[in-house]
């Protein structure tokens, strides 16, 4: 399926864009759309931390995604 | 009643605390972020904020739900700035009035704590030779 | 840096920020008391404040040092309302400002509890059938 | 020995004046002062605690008095 995700922070420059397109496997899961993200982009790694968010709700690892969620990944928060 | 905003405009203080005061609160707590300028002894030009808006509003408005679960408070108001601060600048005031200041003070430490560790506002420092986006590195 | 004040001017909780606010501050903490409608069930009219001025301001004083002993702040600032309080009017303003926010908070909820422990001023509670000095009787 | 006495809220209105002159003996401890004037204005026991400053300190029960002191008679503070 085909997957826009969202990018904040240094996440958005790493990514080069705010909102990226990814073509991964029907229903991933949180963990392994990580996983596929750091393949992809392999300075993720660097992030002390970063979160995905489903639907703006914090997403647990095993929690599945379809195409019509809204993703994005949250590097830690620093606001305030 | 609450009230929460994510805003490109300068945050106004005494606008903030004329809003939370009213004539059944006694005590009033309020917390201003401001723009320090030096951090770790890098000196500070400029921060750049970058929220994902929607979901910082949910967490913003949770922050300020969760409060009233805990204490017995009357108004709380929590404003985030957006985009580019100068040096002395406020990036956050959060105001909280209830009638008795235990509770004012309590629930104003624990929105700025919360909104600190959950709400997706990121701030990315520039100094005069680089910029770093603020604890996103080890 | 320290600021103390007893006036029978209304304080402007604006300027009272202005003041506090620095460039190697992040973090600041304020807190209002405000006149309340009610007490115990009873309708206020207005409030009176009265001070042992000199003493009152040795004590303040004192608070503002013992702060600056205590914590890492930057500076505090104390405004102490006398005369005549309408409800809504604001007898009382403790501001403190440090680098980072924990101290300011520590600093601004000590500064305001010794206030009321140990400072020599006193209020009178005016109602429609009668007044009661706070605190006096048992 | 002469002293003037100021009273401050409650013990203002119990002195009915801001200052008062009494004659006590010379020297005399804070805490005699609180009996002599208990003996003069007796309402003054029906307040919940008062404390004595001895020029804008506040006094303990052995401090003793001279008549140039500034003595004032302080009950519970309700400030802020």
């Amino acid at each position: 399926m085909t997957l826009r995700v969202l990018g904040f922070g240094i996440a958005r420059e790493i990514f080069g864009a705010g909102i990226i397109q990814i073509d991964v496997e029907e229903n991933i899961s949180a963990g392994a759309l990580k996983k596929f993200l750091e393949t992809k982009f392999p300075t993720l790694k660097n992030l002390s931390s970063y979160r995905i968010a489903i639907n703006t709700e914090f997403a647990e690892t095993d929690d599945k995604i379809t195409s019509e969620d809204e993703v994005a990944i949250l590097p830690a928060v620093s606001g305030g | 009643m609450i009230e929460v905003k994510l805003t490109e405009k300068a945050i106004d203080p005494l606008a903030c605390i004329n809003w939370v005061m009213s004539d059944n609160s006694g005590g009033i707590d309020v917390f201003i972020g401001s723009v320090r300028s030096e951090t770790n002894h890098r000196k500070v030009m400029r921060l750049e904020f970058e929220a994902y808006g929607e979901m910082a509003l949910n967490k913003m408005n949770g922050i300020a739900k969760d409060v009233f679960d805990k204490w017995p408070v009357n108004k709380i108001l929590i404003h985030h700035r957006i985009g580019i601060l100068q040096i002395g600048e406020i990036p956050v005031l959060i105001a909280v009035a209830a009638a008795h200041r235990a509770a004012a003070f309590d629930a104003c430490r624990y929105a700025i704590d919360t909104l600190k560790q959950n709400v997706p506002i990121w701030k990315k420092e520039v100094y005069e030779d680089g910029e770093i986006w603020v604890a996103a590195h080890p």
